[in-house]
C-alpha cells in the first residue's frame, strides 16, 4: 500500500510541477514525465504482485470524520483496475504533453496537465478505497477533474453543452451513491467496506433496492444503455488524450463499482443477473449500431465504448447468474472475462482515441467522410490504429480475442449447464452479432481513414505525428499484442479476480479453464508465427518478379477521382438499413444533395425535451412571486393560518 | 464577564462610530473594524479553550448551540472585514460612518443572540440584527436597493413581530408561575408547560424566525434583498444572520423536545424544509442573476437545516454541521461574486461570460464554490447533507429522501447552468484580465480552505460541541 | 379600575377601526397616536398596584408610541408633501367589514384559548383583533407610510398581549422591545422618506422592479 | 499435435480446389451443358500463379497482405477441425470461438485489401460482404450452441467427435436441423447462389467477386484457393454433423469424410441450378431463417 500511496503522491506532484513551471515548459514537462513515470511504476509493481498471488495488508486511518475509519486496500480486483488506470494514464499523460504543446500560450496547458494528474490519482484512490467516504471523495474528484478537462476548449459552445450534460449526469450519479451507502448502512455508524460487507442479511426488498440503486449509479458512470447519452457528447468534446483516458478508464469505474458491489453484497438474486445480462446485450448491440451511424470519428469511438461496456456486462451478468444458480465455474469465468476485457478495452480504446487524435491533429477534421488514404502519410499511426481495430473487434491473436474467449466460455458453459441459466447461452449469440457489427464498423473506419484515396482534397498534405505522440501508441499496441499472444500469462490472474468476485477461495481458481489457457497460447502463437512466415515467404517470392503499376480498375472510368471513392456512410448503409428501427439515423434529402445524421434517442428524444418542459413549468410557477409587498405579506399570513389550522388539528387529538 | 465584554466591544465601538464626529465622512475606519473583529474572534476562541461563567444573572451564557453560531459569525465577520479592506478602495460607501457602525452593531446584536439564554432577550437581539443590517442593504441608495430595503424591513419586521407574540405565548405557557423566560428553567420544567400554549409558541416562533431565515413561503424578501445588497453584506446575511435566526428556531425546538412534544414539532419542521427545497428548486431553474441564485440556494440550505432538525437522530448533528458549512460557503461565494460585480458591474448572466479569462482566481473560486455549495465531496457540505440524507433514510422516510435527492439534483442543474455559463466561454470582446488584489481573494480562499477541511477532518472539540448540540435538539451524534 | 381598563380596551378597538376607515393620512396618524396613549394608560390600570415597572412602562409607551413616532410620521408627510388621500387596494367599507370580522374572529379564538386566570378578560381578544387589523392595514394599503402605521398597530396588538405577561418579561426587556419598535419605525420612516424622493409618491405598489 | 491429423489436413488442402469444380460440373450437367472439367480450378490456379501481379497506385502493403492473411487464417482454422475421427491437431475448451475469430480475421484482412484500392466497386463489395457476414456469425454460434448442448463439450474436436455420435440417437432431429442451417451458412459464407453468384459478370450485382476485383495473378490465386479451402472447411462441418466418424479410425474416416464432401459439393451445384439468386436485401432474411432453424434445434434440446 505504501508504494501505491507513494505513486499517487508522485503523480500529483508531477501535475503540480507541470502547472508551477508552465512558464518554462521544457523543465516543467521533463519533470512531469519523470515524476509521473516513477509514480506509475511505483503503483504498478504492487498491483502486479497482487495479481500474481501476493497479498497486501489493508491500511486503516484513524477516523477524522463521522462514519468510521478510512481504510485502503489492494486485492486482485483493485489491482487489475489499478493496472489499467496507471498504464493507460501514463500513455495519455505523455501523449497529452505533445498533443497540447501547440496550445501553449492561449490555453492553460499547465493546469490541464495538473488536472490530468489529479484525475489519474483520483482514479487510483477510487480503486483502493475501502470505505464510503474516501471512495465518494475520490469519485467526485475524478468527476470534477474530468469535467474540467472536458471543457478545456470551452470557447466552443458544443464543448460547453457537452460539459454541462456531463457534469449534471455525474453529479446525479454521486447523489445516487450517497443514497446507495445510506440505504446499505442503515443506522450503522461505520461505513468502511468491512463493516458494510458484514451486514446482517438484508430483507429481499431492501437488498433489491440496494442492487437496483447500485446498478443505476454505476451504470450512469459506465455509460450503460439507456444511461449512455452523456458519453458520446463528453468524449467527443474532450481533447484526444482526455477522451482516451475517459473512454479507457474513467467509465470503467462504473464496472469496478458493480464488481465491488457484488463482492460486498454477496450472492445477488437471479433477477439482478438477468437484468445485467439484458442491459449488456442492449448496450452491446445498440452501442455498435449507433457507432456505425456516426460520421464523427470520436463520437464513433465513444459509442464503441458503450458497446464494450455491454460486452463486459455480459460477463458480469453471466458471473452473477453463475453465483445465483450455484455454478462456480460459470461465475468465475464470467467475472474473470469481464475484468480482463475491462483491462483490454482500456488498452485498445485509448490506443484508438489517441490515434484518432493524431489524425485530427494532422488533418484538422473529425469527419470520416472527408478523410482517406492517410496510411501513406502517417504509416506508424495507421499501423497502430490497425492493431487497435483488430483488437477491439476481438480478432486473434490480440487481447480483445482472449477476453471475449473467456466471456464466451462462461456463456457457453451456461448453455450446457442445464437449468434456467441455459438461457444465458443465447447471450453468446448476441456477443457474436456484436462482434460481426464491430468488424463491419472498424473495417469501415480503417478503410476510409487510412486506405484508398481522400474523399475530399485536404487543405494541406497531412504529416505523420511527432515521435512523442507515436511512442504511447506503440506502447499500447505492444501491450495489446503481448496480452493477445500469451493467454497463459493473463488468464490465471483474471481467474483469481473472478473467484474473488464470485466469493470463492482463490484456490478454486485452478479450474479446467485454467488449463485451456495453455493450448490457447499455443494456438495464438502458432497463428502469429504462421502469419509472419507466410508474409515472409510471400515477400521473398514476390521480390523475384517486379509487379507493374497502374490505376485502380474503375470498370471503364479511366481515372478514379476522390468523388468516386466509397464513403463511410454508403459503406454502413446496408447494415443500418437492417437496424433502421433503432439506429436513430435521420436523412436530409434535398434536390441535389443527400445526407444522413444520427440523433441520440435518449438524449435528443427524451431528456432535453423534458428539461425544456421543466423550465417552462418553473417560469410559469414563478409568476406567484410577482406583485409587490402585499403579496409577500399574504404569503407570510398564509403560513400563519396554515400553522394555526395544524395547531387546531393537533389540539383535537393531542 | 467575558460574555459581557464580547457583546460590549462591538456595541461600544458601534455607538462611538455612529456618535463621535471623528468618524464623519466617507472614510471607512477599516483599522478599527479589523481590530474589533480580531478581538472578538480572540475572545470567542478563549470560550473554546475555557468555558465562561454566565453573566447578567444567567441572561448571557454559553452552550454548544450558541457557541457554534457565535464562532461562525465571528469568523465570517473577520473575513468580511478583511475583504472590506480591498473592497472600499474600489467602491467606497456613501457614508463610512453608517457602514462601519451598522456592521459593528450587527456583530454586537448577533453576539447577543448567540449568547442570550433569556428568550425575550434573544428576541430583542434578533430584532436588532434585522435593523442593523437594513442601512447596509440600502447602501447604494438607488431605486432598486430602496425597494429591496423596504421589502426586507417590512416583511422581516412582521415576521419578527410574530416571533415576539410567540415569545409571549411561551410565557403564558408557564401559567401564572411568573418565572422569567430563562432557558435552563424552561428546559428543567418543560414538562410542566401548558402544551397548547407551547405548541402555539413553537409555531409562531418558527414562522417568525423562519421569516428571518428565509424558509418558504416566507422567503420572498430574500432574493430581492440579497440581489440588491452589496455582495459582502449579502454574504454576511446569508452566512451569519440566517444562522442567528436558525438559532432562534433551535432554541424553541429544544424546549419543545424537552417537553416531549417532539412528535408535534417534527412534521412542521419537515414540511417547511421540503417546501423550501421545492421552492428553491423551482426558482433556481433558469435563474439569470448569480446573487439571486445564491439567495435561493440559501433558501434551499435553510430548508435542509430545518429538515435535519425535523428528522432528528443524526439529522440534528447534520443540521448543526450544515449550519457551519453553509455559513462559511455562502460567505465564500458571495465575496467572490462581489469581485465579479466589481469587475463587470453586474452579477447577471447577461453581463458576464468567460470570467476564467478576465478574473482567473475569482472565477476558479466561483466554480469551486458551485461544487461546494451543491454538496459535492470533499467539501464540508457534502458531509452534512449526506448525514441529513442518512437520517431521512434511516428514519424510514423514503419519500422525504427521494424528494430531497430530486430537488438537490434539479438545483444543481440550475446553479451549474448559470455559474458555469458566466465562468466559461470566450470573454466579452474588449474585456481584459483584471489584477485581483490579494485582499479581495484572501478571504474567500481562507473560507474555502475551512470548508474543504470540514469535509475531510472535523476537529475533536468541534465534534463534541456539535454532538452535544444535537443531543440538546433531541438527536444524537453519528 | 377594571371598568376603566375595559373602556380603554374598547377604545383601542375603536381606534383600530378608525384607522381602517379613514381616508386621510393625518387622521390615520392621529388615530395611531391616540392608540399609543391608550396603550400607555393600560399598564397603570391593569397592574394590581402601582409599581415602578408599571409606571416606567407606561411612560415609555406614551413617549414612544403617542408622541415621538406620530410626530415623526407627521414630519415625514410634511417633508414628502404628498396628497393626503389613502388609495387602498381594498375599499374603506370593505376593509372596515374585514376589521369587524377580525374582531369577531379574535373574540372567537380568545374564547377557545386556555388562558390562565387573567386580570383582564378583554385583553387577549382585543390584542388579537388589533394584531389582525394591523396585518389588514399592512396588506391592503398602498401608501408606504400607512403600511408603517399598520406595522405599528400590529406591534401594539402584540404589546397588548405582552401585558398579560408582565411578570415573566422583565422591565429591561420591555424597554428593549420599545426601543426596537422605535428604531424600526424610525428606519422605516427614513426609507419612506427616500421612497418619496425617488418615486415622488409614497405608493409602495410601484416597488415592483425586482423580479426573477 | 498428432502427425496423422496433419497428414489429413494435407490431403484436405490438396482436395479442396476440386470441390468448386464438382459443384460447377454438377450445375452444368443439370442445366444441360457439358461445362468445364472437374479439375479446372487447378488449371486456373496454375495459370494465375504464373502471371505477373498488377497493382493499383493507390494500394499499399495492406492490399498484398489481405490474401495471404486470409489463406493463413483458413489453414490455422483447419488445424482446429477434427478430420480423421480423432481429435484435431489443436484443441482447447472454447476453440470454436477461435474458429469464428479466424474466419473473421481473414475477412477483416480481405475486406481491407479491397478497400485499399479506393474504388467504389470494391467498397460496394466490401460493404455487402461484411453485411452478410454480420448475420452469418451469430448463426454459426447458434449451431455451435446446439452442438455444445448435444455434446456438453466446448471444443470442436469434442463436439464433432465421439460425443456427437453418442448424441445422435438422443437429439437426432435437432442435429439434422443444425446440419441444414450449417449448409445454408456454407452457401452464404462462400458466396454461392442464392446469396451470391460466382458466375455473374456485372460488377454492380457482385458481392465477393467485386471486392477482389483489383486482385490479379498470384494474389487472385491465393484468394481463389482460400475460397476453395473455406468451402471445404464448412463442408467438413456439415459432413461431421451428419456423419459422425467416431467409430472409424484414420483412413476409413477420411474416406467417409471426402465422400461426404463430394456429396456436399454436388448439393451446392444442385442448389445453384434449381434456385435463383436472392435480392440483396433479402439475404439477411435467409440467414435469419437459418438462425431460426439453429435456435429451434437448441430449444429442442433444452426442452
Amino acid at each position: 500500500m505504501t508504494l501505491v500511496a507513494l505513486g499517487v503522491a508522485l503523480i500529483v506532484l508531477a501535475g503540480l510541477a507541470a502547472a508551477a513551471l508552465a512558464r518554462r515548459p521544457a523543465v516543467g514537462e521533463t519533470l512531469f514525465r519523470v515524476l509521473f513515470g516513477a509514480g506509475c511504476v511505483a503503483g504498478v509493481m504492487p498491483a502486479l504482485g497482487v495479481l500474481a498471488g501476493a497479498t497486501v495488508p489493508d491500511v486503516r486511518l484513524a477516523p477524522t470524520t463521522p462514519f468510521g475509519p478510512w481504510v485502503f486496500g489492494l486485492d486482485p480486483l483493485s489491482a487489475v483496475f489499478l493496472l489499467a488506470v496507471l498504464s493507460v494514464g501514463a500513455a495519455c499523460a505523455f501523449y497529452g504533453l505533445a498533443y497540447l504543446a501547440h496550445e501553449r500560450g492561449h490555453r492553460a496547458v499547465g493546469a490541464a496537465h495538473l488536472l490530468l494528474a489529479v484525475l489519474v490519482a483520483a482514479l487510483a484512490v477510487v480503486v483502493v478505497a475501502r470505505a464510503a467516504l474516501p471512495l465518494l471523495i475520490a469519485w467526485e474528484g475524478m468527476a470534477v477533474a474530468s469535467y474540467l478537462l472536458v471543457v478545456l476548449e470551452h470557447d466552443r459552445p458544443a464543448v460547453r453543452r457537452a460539459g454541462m450534460i456531463y457534469v449534471v449526469v455525474t453529479h446525479a450519479g454521486t447523489l445516487l451513491l450517497f443514497t446507495l451507502f445510506a440505504i446499505w448502512a442503515g443506522g450503522a455508524s461505520d461505513l468502511s467496506f468491512g463493516a458494510l460487507a458484514a451486514h446482517p442479511p438484508f430483507s429481499a426488498g431492501r437488498g433489491g433496492i440496494i442492487l437496483a440503486v447500485a446498478l443505476v449509479a454505476f451504470g450512469l458512470k459506465a455509460g450503460v444503455v439507456p444511461f449512455h447519452f452523456w458519453l458520446p457528447e463528453a468524449h467527443a468534446a474532450a481533447p484526444a488524450h482526455v477522451s482516451a483516458l475517459m473512454s479507457g478508464v474513467v467509465i470503467k469505474m462504473g464496472i469496478y463499482g458493480l464488481l465491488r458491489t457484488v463482492v460486498l453484497f454477496g450472492a445477488p438474486p437471479p433477477w439482478w443477473g438477468w437484468v445485467v445480462l439484458a442491459l449488456g446485450a442492449c448496450s452491446g448491440v445498440l452501442g455498435v449500431v449507433w457507432a456505425l451511424a456516426q460520421h464523427d470519428i470520436k463520437r464513433l469511438l465513444a459509442f464503441h465504448s458503450v458497446e464494450n461496456i455491454g460486452i463486459i456486462l455480459l460477463g458480469i451478468g453471466a458471473g452473477a447468474l453463475g453465483v445465483a444458480y450455484g455454478h462456480p465455474l460459470i461465475a468465475v469465468l464470467g467475472f474473470a472475462g469481464a475484468a480482463l476485457h475491462t483491462l483490454n478495452h482500456a488498452l485498445f480504446k485509448s490506443l484508438l482515441f489517441l490515434g484518432a487524435g493524431s489524425v485530427i491533429h494532422a488533418t484538422g477534421t473529425r469527419e470520416i467522410d472527408r478523410l482517406g488514404g492517410l496510411g501513406r502519410h502517417m504509416p506508424a499511426t495507421a499501423a497502430t490504429f490497425l492493431v487497435g481495430s483488430a483488437a477491439i473487434v476481438g480478432l486473434p491473436p490480440l487481447n480483445g480475442f482472449v477476453s471475449e474467449w473467456v466471456v464466451y466460455q462462461s456463456l457457453l458453459r451456461g448453455a450446457s449447464a442445464g437449468g434456467a441459466v441455459q438461457l444465458a447461452g443465447l447471450a453468446a449469440v448476441v456477443l457474436a452479432l456484436i462482434g460481426g457489427l464491430a468488424l463491419a464498423c472498424f473495417v469501415k473506419v480503417v478503410g476510409v481513414l487510412f486506405l484508398g484515396t481522400p474523399r475530399h482534397a485536404l487543405a494541406t498534405d497531412p504529416r505523420e505525428a511527432a515521435p512523442a505522440m507515436i511512442r504511447p501508441l506503440v506502447g499500447l499496441a505492444a501491450a495489446c499484442v503481448v496480452i493477445g499472444l500469451v493467454p497463459i500469462a493473463v488468464v490465471p490472474p483474471a481467474l483469481r479476480v473472478g473467484s474473488l468476485v464470485a466469493g470463492l477461495p482463490s484456490a478454486a481458481a485452478g479450474f479446467q479453464a485454467d488449463a485451456a489457457a495453455g493450448p490457447a497460447t499455443v494456438f495464438t502463437v502458432a497463428l502469429a508465427l504462421s502469419l509472419l512466415v507466410a508474409w515472409a515467404l510471400y515477400a521473398a517470392i514476390g521480390s523475384g518478379r517486379r509487379p507493374s503499376e497502374t490505376a485502380t480498375w474503375g470498370c471503364g472510368y479511366a481515372t478514379p477521382t476522390p468523388r468516386m471513392a466509397y464513403t463511410a456512410s454508403s459503406f454502413a448503409a446496408p447494415l443500418l438499413g437492417v437496424f433502421r428501427a433503432v439506429s436513430g439515423v435521420r436523412t436530409d434529402r434535398t434536390a441535389h444533395a443527400f445526407a444522413t445524421h444520427a440523433i441520440d434517442p435518449v438524449l435528443d428524444g427524451l431528456l432535453l425535451p423534458a428539461w425544456r418542459g421543466a423550465r417552462t413549468a418553473a417560469s410559469w410557477l414563478r409568476q406567484v412571486r410577482h406583485g409587490g409587498l402585499s403579496r409577500y405579506l399574504l404569503l407570510v399570513g398564509a403560513a400563519v393560518v396554515a400553522s394555526l389550522l395544524y395547531l387546531l388539528a393537533a389540539g383535537r387529538n393531542p | 464577564m467575558r460574555l459581557l465584554v464580547l457583546c460590549a466591544i462591538p456595541l461600544v465601538t458601534a455607538l462611538a462610530v455612529l456618535g463621535l464626529p471623528a468618524f464623519r465622512g466617507r472614510r471607512v475606519p477599516v483599522a478599527l473594524l479589523v481590530v474589533v473583529a480580531a478581538a472578538h474572534l480572540a475572545l470567542v476562541a478563549s470560550l473554546w479553550a475555557a468555558p465562561a461563567a454566565p453573566a447578567l444573572g444567567g441572561w448571557l451564557a454559553v452552550d454548544p448551540l450558541g457557541l457554534t453560531v457565535l464562532t461562525l459569525t465571528s469568523v465570517l465577520f473577520l473575513v468580511t472585514v478583511v475583504y472590506i479592506i480591498g473592497h472600499v478602495r474600489h467602491d467606497p460607501p456613501r457614508s463610512g460612518r453608517v457602514f462601519a457602525g451598522s456592521l459593528l452593531a450587527f456583530l454586537a446584536a448577533a453576539s447577543v443572540v448567540a449568547l442570550a439564554h433569556h428568550l425575550a432577550m434573544l428576541w430583542v437581539g434578533m430584532e436588532a440584527t434585522t435593523l442593523s443590517v437594513a442601512p447596509l442593504v440600502f447602501l447604494r441608495r438607488d431605486r432598486r436597493s430602496l425597494e429591496a430595503t423596504w421589502k426586507y424591513l417590512v416583511v422581516s419586521s412582521v415576521g419578527i413581530a410574530l416571533a415576539l407574540l410567540g415569545t409571549f405565548f411561551l410565557a403564558s405557557a408557564q401559567g401564572d408561575v411568573g418565572r422569567p423566560l430563562l432557558l435552563p428553567d424552561l428546559l428543567a420544567h418543560a414538562r410542566e408547560l401548558h402544551p397548547a400554549w407551547l405548541r402555539a409558541a413553537f409555531l409562531f416562533l418558527l414562522v417568525g424566525f423562519g421569516t428571518k431565515m428565509g424558509l418558504a413561503p416566507m422567503h420572498t424578501w430574500k432574493p430581492d434583498t440579497y440581489g440588491e445588497a452589496p455582495s459582502l453584506v449579502s454574504g454576511l446575511m446569508a452566512g451569519a444572520l440566517t444562522s442567528c435566526a436558525f438559532l432562534g428556531v433551535a432554541r424553541v425546538t429544544e424546549v419543545v423536545v424537552a417537553a416531549g412534544l417532539g412528535s408535534f414539532a417534527q412534521p412542521v419542521l419537515i414540511t417547511f424544509g421540503l417546501l423550501s427545497l421545492a421552492v428553491a428548486a423551482t426558482f433556481i431553474i433558469g435563474q439569470g442573476d448569480v446573487k439571486r441564485l445564491l439567495a435561493y440556494s440559501s433558501v434551499e440550505h435553510m430548508g435542509l437545516l430545518v429538515l435535519g432538525l425535523g428528522l432528528g437522530g443524526v439529522g440534528a448533528y447534520g443540521s448543526m454541521l450544515h449550519l457551519i458549512n453553509n455559513g462559511l460557503a455562502k460567505g465564500w461565494v458571495f465575496l467572490v461574486t462581489g469581485n465579479v460585480v466589481l469587475a463587470s458591474g453586474s452579477a447577471t448572466a447577461a453581463g458576464n461570460r468567460g470570467l476564467v479569462r478576465t478574473l482567473p482566481v475569482s472565477a476558479t473560486l466561483l466554480v469551486l464554490g458551485l461544487f461546494a455549495v451543491t454538496g459535492s465531496p470533499p467539501f464540508g457540505l457534502f458531509l452534512s447533507e449526506f448525514t441529513i440524507l442518512r437520517a431521512a433514510i434511516d428514519g424510514g422516510h423514503a419519500w422525504i429522501a427521494a424528494m430531497m435527492l430530486v430537488t438537490l439534483a434539479v438545483i444543481f442543474v440550475g446553479m451549474a447552468a448559470l455559474v458555469l455559463g458566466v465562468a466559461l466561454g470566450e470573454a466579452a470582446p474588449g474585456a481584459v484580465a483584471v489584477r485581483e488584489s490579494p485582499w479581495l481573494v484572501a478571504g474567500p480562499i481562507a473560507l474555502a480552505a475551512i470548508v474543504l477541511m470540514l469535509g475531510v477532518y472535523i476537529p475533536g472539540p468541534l465534534h463534541d460541541v456539535l454532538t452535544r448540540a444535537a443531543v440538546a435538539l433531541g438527536g444524537r451524534g453519528p | 379600575m377594571r371598568g376603566a381598563a375595559q373602556i380603554v380596551l374598547l377604545l383601542v378597538v375603536l381606534s383600530d377601526l378608525a384607522v381602517l376607515g379613514t381616508s386621510r393620512l393625518s387622521s390615520c396618524i392621529r388615530g395611531i397616536a391616540a392608540q399609543g396613549l391608550l396603550l400607555g394608560l393600560l399598564p397603570l390600570l391593569i397592574a394590581p398596584q402601582l409599581s415602578v415597572h408599571a409606571v416606567g412602562l407606561a411612560l415609555g409607551t406614551v413617549i414612544v408610541k403617542a408622541v415621538v413616532l406620530p410626530w415623526f410620521l407627521a414630519w415625514a408627510i410634511r417633508e414628502a408633501a404628498v396628497r393626503r388621500e389613502i388609495e387602498p387596494l381594498v375599499g374603506f367599507i370593505a376593509s372596515q367589514l374585514l376589521g369587524a370580522l377580525a374582531v369577531a374572529l379574535a373574540f372567537a379564538i380568545a374564547s377557545r384559548l386556555p388562558l390562565p386566570a387573567m386580570p383582564q378578560p378583554l385583553l387577549v381578544p382585543v390584542s388579537l383583533a388589533t394584531l389582525i387589523i394591523g396585518f389588514i392595514v399592512l396588506t391592503t394599503r398602498r401608501k408606504a407610510l400607512v403600511q408603517v402605521v399598520g406595522y405599528l398597530i400590529l406591534e401594539n396588538g402584540i404589546y397588548l398581549f405582552g401585558l398579560t405577561q408582565t411578570e415573566s418579561v422583565p422591565f429591561l426587556i420591555e424597554l428593549g422591545v420599545l426601543l426596537d419598535v422605535f428604531v424600526g419605525v424610525f428606519i422605516m420612516g427614513i426609507v419612506v422618506f427616500h421612497i418619496n424622493r425617488e418615486f415622488d409618491s409614497l405608493d409602495s405598489t410601484r416597488l415592483t422592479e425586482l423580479t426573477d | 499435435m498428432s502427425g496423422a491429423g496433419l497428414i489429413a489436413l494435407g490431403i484436405l488442402a490438396l482436395v479442396a480446389p476440386a470441390l468448386p469444380g464438382i459443384a460447377g460440373k454438377t450445375k452444368s450437367l443439370l442445366t444441360g451443358r457439358r461445362g468445364p472439367p472437374v479439375l479446372q480450378p487447378y488449371a486456373d490456379l496454375r495459370k494465375l500463379l504464373r502471371k505477373r501481379a498488377v497493382y493499383s497506385r493507390t494500394t499499399t502493403w495492406v492490399f498484398r497482405a489481405g490474401p495471404v492473411a486470409m489463406l493463413v487464417t483458413l489453414v490455422v482454422a483447419a488445424l482446429l477441425v477434427p478430420l480423421d475421427g480423432r481429435a484435431a491437431p489443436v484443441r482447447f475448451s472454447g476453440d470454436l470461438v477461435a474458429f469464428a475469430g479466424l474466419l473473421a480475421l481473414g475477412r477483416f484482412a480481405l475486406v481491407l485489401a479491397g478497400l485499399d484500392t479506393g474504388s467504389s466497386f470494391e467498397g460496394l463489395g466490401a460493404s455487402r460482404e461484411v453485411t452478410i457476414a454480420t448475420f452469418a456469425e451469430p448463426t454459426l454460434f447458434l449451431c455451435f450452441i446446439a452442438l455444445v448442448l448435444a455434446t456438453g463439450d466446448l471444443s470442436l474436436s469434442g463436439m464433432l467427435g465421439t460425443p456427437l455420435a453418442a448424441a445422435w440417437p438422443r437429439a437426432g432431429a435437432s442435429l439434422s436441423l443444425v446440419g441444414i442451417s450449417l449448409f445454408v451458412l456454407l452457401l452464404a459464407e462462400n458466396s454461392r447462389v442464392p446469396v451470391d453468384d460466382p458466375a455473374t459478370h456485372l460488377e454492380l450485382t457482385m458481392i465477393h467477386e467485386v471486392m477482389v476485383l483489383d486482385h490479379g495473378g498470384p494474389d487472385l490465386a491465393l484468394i481463389l484457393y482460400g475460397g476453395a479451402l473455406k468451402l471445404a472447411l464448412f463442408g467438413v462441418l456439415v459432413v461431421s454433423v451428419f456423419v459422425p466418424r467416431a467409430g472409424f479410425a484414420g483412413p476409413a474416416a477420411l474416406a467417409l469424410l471426402f465422400a461426404g464432401l463430394g456429396v456436399v459439393a454436388v448439393g451446392v451445384g444442385v442448389v445453384e441450378s434449381v434456385m435463383a439468386r436472392l435480392r440483396l436485401a433479402r439475404v439477411p432474411q435467409l440467414l435469419v431463417g437459418a438462425a431460426a432453424l439453429a435456435l429451434f434445434a437448441t430449444i429442442l434440446q433444452v426442452g
